[in-house]
């Protein structure tokens, strides 16, 4: 008997208004292995997967599970024939413990036996390795946790075909070396598994073959053995792009930014930031590494006048040489100034874009009070969309629509390029690539880089050590809340650098 | 003392109607769905169980009062689940907004209490001659024995049914809510129905059940001001506000159906004390009235200061859901 | 009977207003060629304003109108509202427009200014006199007499009730709920009371106001607080029947107002005071028919058959009632009974008379007060009589 | 296999799928048979409750609501109040800030307008009193907004009880004033005031007793509609009502946002208590506002916030209510059944949005395979 496929997938097609996101795409996933699936932001990776999951349901097309030719009108129907898929965006309720969210949805006795519950996922996590107590609540955990809770929800339905949706955006190195040897631990268990990611390394670490697609259509699948980072790319893309971020040497160094002791404390009042201080130069691209929840987002928060501080300093040193102190000032304030100082937040569509507006609108969130008048002038902000739409690839239907709609990297490009077009003297980034394909990654990196050899201040957040060693000058290592370290990123490596973010390496300053 | 314990009983009185509207907009908005048609929908419960009882007592020679029960009761249950049902329609189906179908049925479902009940006074022979009284006897009855209970008996045992089902229904929601899978799942959906759909639970039959079983729980605070408390009888605008208050109570109880017992005992004591207090004035008696809204307000601000995860609205209220929207 | 001259105004009236529609002046054609409109502040469910419609439906039969005729405004509140309906009105042609609620006197007023040639009538209004118009008139009925002879039968009860040895004579108290500290309630409990005192000495009376013409529940509770606090027997002066609905939850005893109430209160209620509009509405419009003049101020009581109690529950009240009320109802009728008879009652332990004397503030009171009694809607049509007396407590200050 | 295949082989019968765009003429098409359908539905009722000749009840509405200039003339007097109250919501509703207390701002507006009317009648020129009533009103709805906005901004109270509350408290300040201004004392009326001086009214204009009312609501619409869209208020309104957080992140104060729209909606709403108290009732009562405050957010909302739209369904509502006048008095049918028609027709209309919004795709014929 010859071996049935996982699942089939034959001519699907799905479109959402004018945009064909997967248009006749047929693919396979044999039992028993990992397929990852590549493809550039937008190019229907999630709209397909959500076609399994019963999410969205497919124009045209076939879906055979098993051999067999289904139906699948919800969730519920892929849950039933044994399909599990951990979203993109966690798919978790804050107020309810994990747990809870654990038997969401599923058929029981009426009365919720809790501790018959705790003991099952209690059974599973020591299967395969986790660390997790259920009766947390999910505001209280951090992503990692989040996604432990995600993959035990999935494994506890007794799913045979996993699907992860970027399980790895938000994880650092150590949490993903962990969760591959989860995946790997599963598939030994003879389950299926698709894997969504961006990052190519980890497709050649933990794949068996490999499938990608291109505004929506399907390019082609290689076995894993066969591909290398470059191929994978140029299959993506459609051509070949260089994969090197071409680092300068820092020039005319001059402070800029000057952060002497601040201390804050989170909504909890737990401290989260520690006498931190260090001092950011023009002309040189700083990076902040640490393990997430260190106190990176305060500390650029607190620059950008969003942080409420306990005590310490900031202060601006201005191209002309004078200096402004921002300590506590809001961010209005330090605008209103005259200090150029563009900030791209970790949470785009939350803080950094309103989702309902559309471009032009959003292009105004930062320059909006210019002049005097009392009403707004869109004509630039429309003007500066389309020049946006334009240099950087952004995939939008048109300037009117909403950037809720866009996808995730293109909603990136679109904060970064307003960002930048500020012409900030001081540019703070925190997770630039998150979730971005490796293209539209190195089209940011290159962005940076040239913000840099225009003088300005570079001040950037990257999860990924690999990038931060080969794209800044200098970086500051992060250790729950206190800064660790401050060292030359041309003569250190990872190893140090993750020490310092754990906390055990001594306190190093290389450039004082 | 007969003052107080008279005060007491009319506290709950007054608070029993506001009870079950609150519970009903709790089952409600645990599913996201937040009904300002409750008021309306009170009104619509009232006056149709108490035409089921006014034509089965016209209708019939000798009326038994169980049977006057059960009709007006059915029909209260049906006809408030129909306007839960109009909601539910509109707001899950069709995704309209649900202040809009909220306001639109408070506005519709008074003017229905208010057309009918003028056409059944009109068939009983004028004003406040509609009398259903052995129904509203059977609805008024205490209960037996423990009611002679001197004082006891008067707090505890002097009410009808209803007001014993009101708490029997707001304590059994909240075990519902806490300890059940279904309760679990309808928190869900409140919470975040994208979640809760790719959970595989069925979010609009969780919408649409909650919402009609909340709407029909809320008619039963108009049937209970109407029979128990009005003895079966209609007057235009009777209810009053009362709707409006079990909204207020909603937030107040901070969206637990135990709270809201309280809660309503408190809004109804406050909403009468203005006749038993000493030496008011009518223009302080008119400042007086006040107290139900002021206590409210400043229970309110107290409680804004505590930012706890568990006492905030859930989060998807308001809002309809698209599986397909992004 | 007619004068024939006076016809012949009224029909150059009708011509007026009805422009070039007919130019006859003939007395029968003035009947159906005349229009009535009125505009009540409440409908058909709300029994203040139900008691108008029948008086209306009344007179129309009486008069032969037919339906076309006569065009009714329902739920006119008190603000422009009512302006705008009197003249809607009026632009339809109507030659006499009623009003039943007492704030929709000035719109009234600013409609007949408006209007000279239509007569505008108003329930419980006051200002008619002295508006300076000569189509604005008030009107009302001698509702207290009513109130006096159902006081009675409330007093009759509490006899009973102390010959039972259910209440000691000093426990004589009567709840009384009211709607606003007016004279129009103020009148109506005073004569109850005097009603009441007349056959049970020891009655005492607490009043209660709710502070609205009709708010059914918040009647219920002051009735139930009236009853908590000792009384024995409820009273009331709003419109609707949310008092006898408690007082039959509580199995005590209650006279109501306007309607029947032993449909919410069958084993508790005693009667109900009542109005009876006919007689004006037939008076009214059969004065503007015959183009004689209007009174300023009509108020009639029980000898026009204006005001009347509803039929005594056997079942409750006390025996002998009902010879007892035909025997006042007779006297109020022939007028050796005055209701607001100074000697029935003091103020202050003194006499109204002896207070006009001192002067001071009673010294107002003296046009009302003659031959041993207050002459209450005789002046005006609209009660009067705002003195709280000895024996009755307002529990609102 | 652990688990039992599950066969699916039936594809949904209806699909609601997300419109991306629908032209102008096709969405007032559908808006139009939504219409349409609601007055059938309507009729159908009319005919099961009352055995009324609907044709004739419609046409008994609209003799109601425009049969004549002075019905005409008391519509658009209507119309102009809702509209008004709708345009005052507009910016805290934009905002997402709840204000359900419209009607308590209203209130309070009228109440301080009545104050003026009746305490400097004979203090100020008529012109300036005036002024002064619309300025003070103004002044006593933006009080009744800012205070619920003040808490919100700072200790995060909800807003949506809060300005329900207020609803009530003012209300009682009503009542409690009517205790000192009723004449006579106890009748709970205060009657007409100034009736014979006149002083604090509207004058007319144009020869038209609601002249001034046209005049100011409509300059009032259109300020409010620019404001919105083209002012840097506007705008940062709009961003603080999607997210405090990009709010803060765009250098705009949000508690400053709060506080300031809350000031603008409460004074618009205390506005239409002056342009109620003093430019058409000239009393005051607790049924001043008369439910407007609520009506007009489903008008805010049916209109999806663009003034202009407001105009047309304001006047839709109104027609139906004062058409609804008429048909109780020529059918004797209770004006009730006017609330229930209403309701009706809203449920229609808003219903439909959803044809415009979405399509629905029935079931496809058949599919290959088994
Ligand atoms: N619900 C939706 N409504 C409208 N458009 C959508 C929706 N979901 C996806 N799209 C569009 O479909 C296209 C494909 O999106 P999809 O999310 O599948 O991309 P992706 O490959 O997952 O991208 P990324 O790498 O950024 O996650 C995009 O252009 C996106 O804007
Ligand atoms: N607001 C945000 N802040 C940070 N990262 C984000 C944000 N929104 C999206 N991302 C990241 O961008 C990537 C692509 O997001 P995108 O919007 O394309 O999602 P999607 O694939 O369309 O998801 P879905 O279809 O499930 O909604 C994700 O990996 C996500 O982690
Ligand atoms: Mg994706
Ligand atoms: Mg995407």
């Amino acid at each position: 008997m010859e071996q049935v496929n996982a699942i089939e997938l034959k001519h699907v097609t799905k479109r959402f208004g004018e945009v064909t996101a997967n248009d006749n795409v047929s693919l396979t996933l044999k039992k028993g292995e990992i397929l990852s699936i590549l493809g550039e932001n937008g190019s229907g990776k999630t709209t397909l997967m959500n076609m399994l999951s019963g999410i969205y349901f497919p124009d045209e097309g076939e879906i055979r599970i098993n051999g067999n030719a289904v139906t699948i009108r919800s969730p519920k129907d892929s849950f039933s024939l044994g399909i599990g898929m951990i979203h993109q965006h966690f798919k978790l309720i804050n107020i309810l413990t994990a747990a809870e969210n654990i038997i969401l949805g599923l058929p029981g006795e009426k009365k919720i036996k809790m501790p018959q519950v705790v003991e099952e996922i209690n059974a599973l996590t020591r299967k395969y390795g986790f660390d997790l107590n259920p009766m947390q609540k999910i505001y209280d955990m951090s992503v990692s946790q989040k996604q432990t809770v995600e993959i035990i929800k999935v494994l506890y339905r007794g799913a045979d075909i996993l699907i992860l949706d970027e399980p790895t955006a938000v994880l650092t190195p150590h949490e993903t070396t962990k969760l591959f040897q989860v995946l790997k631990n599963m598939k030994e268990d003879g389950k299926s598994i698709i894997i969504i990611t961006h990052k190519l390394n980890e497709v050649l670490e933990l794949s068996d073959r490999i499938s990608v697609l291109r505004k929506g259509t399907y390019i082609n699948t290689v076995e894993t053995k066969d591909a290398t980072v470059e191929s994978l790319t140029e299959m993506m893309v459609g051509e070949k792009v260089s994969l090197d971020i071409k680092r300068t040497k820092p020039t005319n160094q001059k402070k800029r930014i000057e952060v002497c002791n601040i201390n804050c404390r989170n909504k909890e009042g737990l401290p989260v930031l520690t006498d931190a201080s260090f001092i950011a130069y023009s002309g040189e691209i700083l990076g902040v590494a640490g393990i997430s929840g260190s106190g990176q987002k305060e500390l650029l928060e607190s620059i950008a006048g969003l942080q409420k501080l306990e005590s310490g300093q900031i202060f601006y040193h201005t191209p002309e040489e004078t200096i402004e102190d921002l300590t506590k000032l809001s961010a209005d304030v330090i605008k209103e100034k005259g200090v150029r100082l563009a900030f791209v937040p970790e949470d785009r569509l939350g803080m950094g874009l309103v989702g309902s507006m559309d471009l032009t609108d959003n292009m105004m969130i930062r320059s909006y009070k210019d002049g005097r008048s009392f009403l707004v002038d869109r004509k630039k902000p429309r003007k500066l969309a389309s020049k946006i739409v334009e240099q950087l690839k952004v995939v939008t239907p048109k300037l009117e629509t909403p950037v809720r709609r866009l996808s995730g990297g293109n909603v990136q490009k679109v904060l970064v390029g307003r960002e930048i077009a500020l012409n900030p003297t001081v540019l703070m980034v925190a997770y630039p690539v998150r979730g971005l394909d490796i293209n539209s990654s190195y089209t940011i990196y290159n962005l940076l880089n040239e913000e840099k050899k225009k003088g300005h201040a570079v001040i950037c957040v990257i999860e990924d050590l690999d990038v931060l060693l080969e794209l800044c000058d200098r970086i500051l290592v992060l250790n729950s809340g206190k800064i660790t370290g401050v060292v030359d990123a041309r003569s250190t490596n990872k190893e140090e650098l993750g020490l310092l973010m754990t906390g055990t390496g001594e306190e190093k300053h290389k450039d004082e | 003392m007969d003052l107080l314990l008279t005060f007491i009983q009319k506290a709950i009185g007054q608070g029993i109607a506001i009870l079950f509207g609150a519970t009903g907009e709790i089952v409600t908005e645990k599913s996201g769905n937040l009904n300002l048609g409750i008021p309306g929908i009170m009104y619509m419960g009232g006056i149709s169980g108490l035409m089921g009882a006014f034509f089965y007592e016209k209708n019939v020679a000798n009326p038994i009062p169980l049977i006057g029960l059960f009709i007006s009761f059915l029909m209260t249950f049906i006809v408030s689940a129909l306007g839960g049902f109009i909601y539910s329609f509109l707001t899950i189906t069709l995704r309209a907004n649900q202040n809009v179908v909220g306001l639109a049925l408070t506005t519709f479902g008074v003017g229905f209490g208010n057309f009918f009940g003028g056409s059944i006074s009109k068939l009983a022979g004028g004003v406040g001659q509609i009398s259903v009284k052995t129904t509203a006897a059977a609805f008024r009855a205490s209960v037996p024995v423990l009611n002679k209970i001197p004082i006891i008996g008067d707090l505890l045992f002097s009410y009808g049914f209803l007001t014993y089902l009101a708490i029997i229904i707001s304590l059994s929601m909240t075990y519902f809510l806490k300890h059940t899978r279904k309760g679990l799942n309808l928190r869900a959906v409140g919470e975040d129905p994208a979640t809760a759909d790719a959970a595989g639970i069925n979010v609009t039959r969780y919408k649409y059940s909650a919402t009609v079983m909340g709407a029909a729980i809320a008619g039963l605070g108009g049937l209970y001001f109407v029979m128990e408390y009005y003895g079966g009888t209609w007057s235009n605008n009777g209810f009053g506000d009362r709707g409006w208050l079990a909204i207020a109570l909603v937030i107040l109880a901070l969206w637990n159906p135990n709270n809201a017992i309280w809660g309503s005992f408190l809004f109804g004591g406050l909403y009468i004390l203005y006749i038993y207090l000493p030496g008011l004035t009518r223009a302080t008696q008119e400042l007086c009235k006040m107290l139900p809204y002021l206590v409210t307000i400043v229970v309110l601000i107290i409680s804004s200061k505590r930012n706890k995860h568990e006492s905030q609205p859930p989060s998807s209220l308001g809002k309809a859901y698209f599986r397909e929207e992004r | 009977g007619c004068g024939s001259s006076a016809t012949k105004e009224s029909s150059s009236d009708t011509i007026q207003t009805q422009s070039s529609e007919s130019a006859s002046g003939d007395t029968q054609d003035d009947a159906s060629a005349i229009k009535v409109g009125i505009m009540y502040i409440g409908d058909e469910n709300e029994g203040y304003t139900e008691s108008h419609m029948k008086g209306i439906q009344e007179m129309k039969t009486a008069l032969g109108l037919t339906d076309e005729q006569v065009i009714e405004k329902t739920n006119i509140p008190e603000d422009e509202s009512a302006y705008d309906a009197a003249v809607d009105l009026a632009d339809q042609g109507c030659n006499i427009i009623f009003a039943n609620s007492f704030g929709q006197e000035s719109y009234m007023m600013q409609a007949a200014e408006e209007f000279p040639e239509v007569q505008f009538a108003h329930a419980t209004g006051y200002q008619a006199a002295s508006s300076g118009l000569s189509n604005m008139h008030n009107y009302f009925t001698s509702i207290y007499e009513a109130r006096f002879v159902t006081g009675v039968v409330a007093g009759l009860k509490l006899n009973e009730l102390i010959e039972n040895g259910t209440i000691t004579a000093e426990q004589a108290k009567i709840g009384y709920v009211g709607a606003f500290p007016y004279a129009e309630v103020v009148s109506g409990y005073t004569s109850f009371y005097l009603g009441a005192k007349s056959v049970c000495p020891t009655a005492t009376m607490e009043v209660q106001y709710t502070n609205s013409w009709a708010d059914m529940s918040g009647e219920a509770e002051v009735a139930s607080q009236l009853i908590a606090n000792g009384a024995k027997l409820i009273s009331q002066h709003a419109d609707t029947t949310g008092a006898p609905s408690a007082c039959e939850q509580a199995g005590v005893p209650n006279v109501g107002y306007n309607v029947d109430m032993t449909s919410v209160a069958p084993d508790s209620a005693l009667t109900s005071a009542y109005n009876n509009w006919a007689p004006y509405y037939t008076y009214a419009v059969k004065s503007v028919i015959d183009g004689t003049k209007m009174d300023v101020n009509w108020c009639q009581g029980f000898a026009e058959g204006a005001v009347g109690i509803t039929a005594l529950n056997e079942k409750v009240v006390a025996a002998g009632s009902a010879e007892k009320v035909a025997q006042v109802e007779a006297a109020i009728k022939d007028g050796s009974l005055h209701v607001f008879d100074t000697t029935t009652f003091t103020i202050g332990g003194k006499s109204l008379e002896d207070l006009i004397a001192e002067g001071g503030d009673y010294a107002k009171y003296a046009d009302y007060v003659s031959d041993g009694y207050f002459h209450e809607s005789e002046l005006a049509s609209s009660p009067s009589f705002d003195l709280r007396i000895d024996g009755i407590t307002e529990l609102t200050e | 296999m652990s688990k039992d295949i599950v066969l699916l082989n039936k594809e949904p019968f209806i699909r609601m799928v997300k419109r991306d765009s629908i032209t102008t003429v096709k969405a007032w098409f559908i808006r139009m048979i939504a219409v349409i359908l609601a007055l059938i539905v309507a009729a159908l009722v009319i005919v099961a409750i009352t055995k009324q000749n609907p044709i004739e009840v419609y046409l008994g509405m609209i003799d109601g609501a425009v049969g004549s200039k002075r019905r005409l003339w008391v519509t658009i007097r209507e119309i102009l109040a809702m509209l008004c109250i709708a345009v005052g919501l507009t910016p805290a509703f934009k905002m997402k800030f709840w204000n359900i207390g419209a009607e308590g701002q209203i209130l309070m507006g009228g109440t301080a307008a009545a104050a003026f009317m009746i305490y400097f009648s004979d203090k100020l020129p008529s012109g300036i009193l005036l002024i002064v009533i619309i300025i003070v009103s103004s002044i006593a709805g933006l009080i009744w907004g800012i205070i619920p906005a003040f808490f919100k901004a700072y200790f995060n109270t909800n807003e949506t009880l809060f300005t329900l509350m207020l609803n009530y408290v003012a209300m009682q300040i009503v009542t409690f004033c009517i205790v000192f201004w009723e004449n006579p004392t106890g009748s709970n009326t205060v009657g007409i005031i100034n009736s014979a001086t006149k002083a604090g009214w509207f004058p007319s204009l144009f020869g038209n007793v609601y002249g001034l009312n046209v005049v100011l609501v409509l300059l009032l619409t259109t300020a409010i509609a620019i404001y919105m869209k083209y002012s840097k208020h506007g705008y940062e309104i709009s961003v603080v009502g999607e997210s405090e957080f990009t709010a803060e992140y765009a250098g705009i104060n949000v508690k400053k946002v709060i506080l300031r729209t809350m000031m603008v909606s409460g004074a618009i709403c205390g506005f239409a208590g002056s342009l109620i108290v003093s430019g058409a009732s000239h009393t005051i009562s607790t049924s001043t506002a008369g439910g407007r405050g609520f009506t007009a957010i489903i008008v805010a909302w049916m209109a999806k916030f663009n003034p202009i739209a407001m105009i047309l369904v304001s006047a839709l509502l109104i027609f139906m209510q004062q058409g609804s006048v008429q048909i109780a008095t020529q059918f004797g049918l209770n004006e009730n059944a006017s609330d229930i028609i209403t309701g009706i027709i809203i449920f229609f209309l808003i219903g439909c949005e959803f044809f415009i919004n979405y399509q629905v795709e029935l079931r496809k014929k058949s599919k290959e395979g088994k």
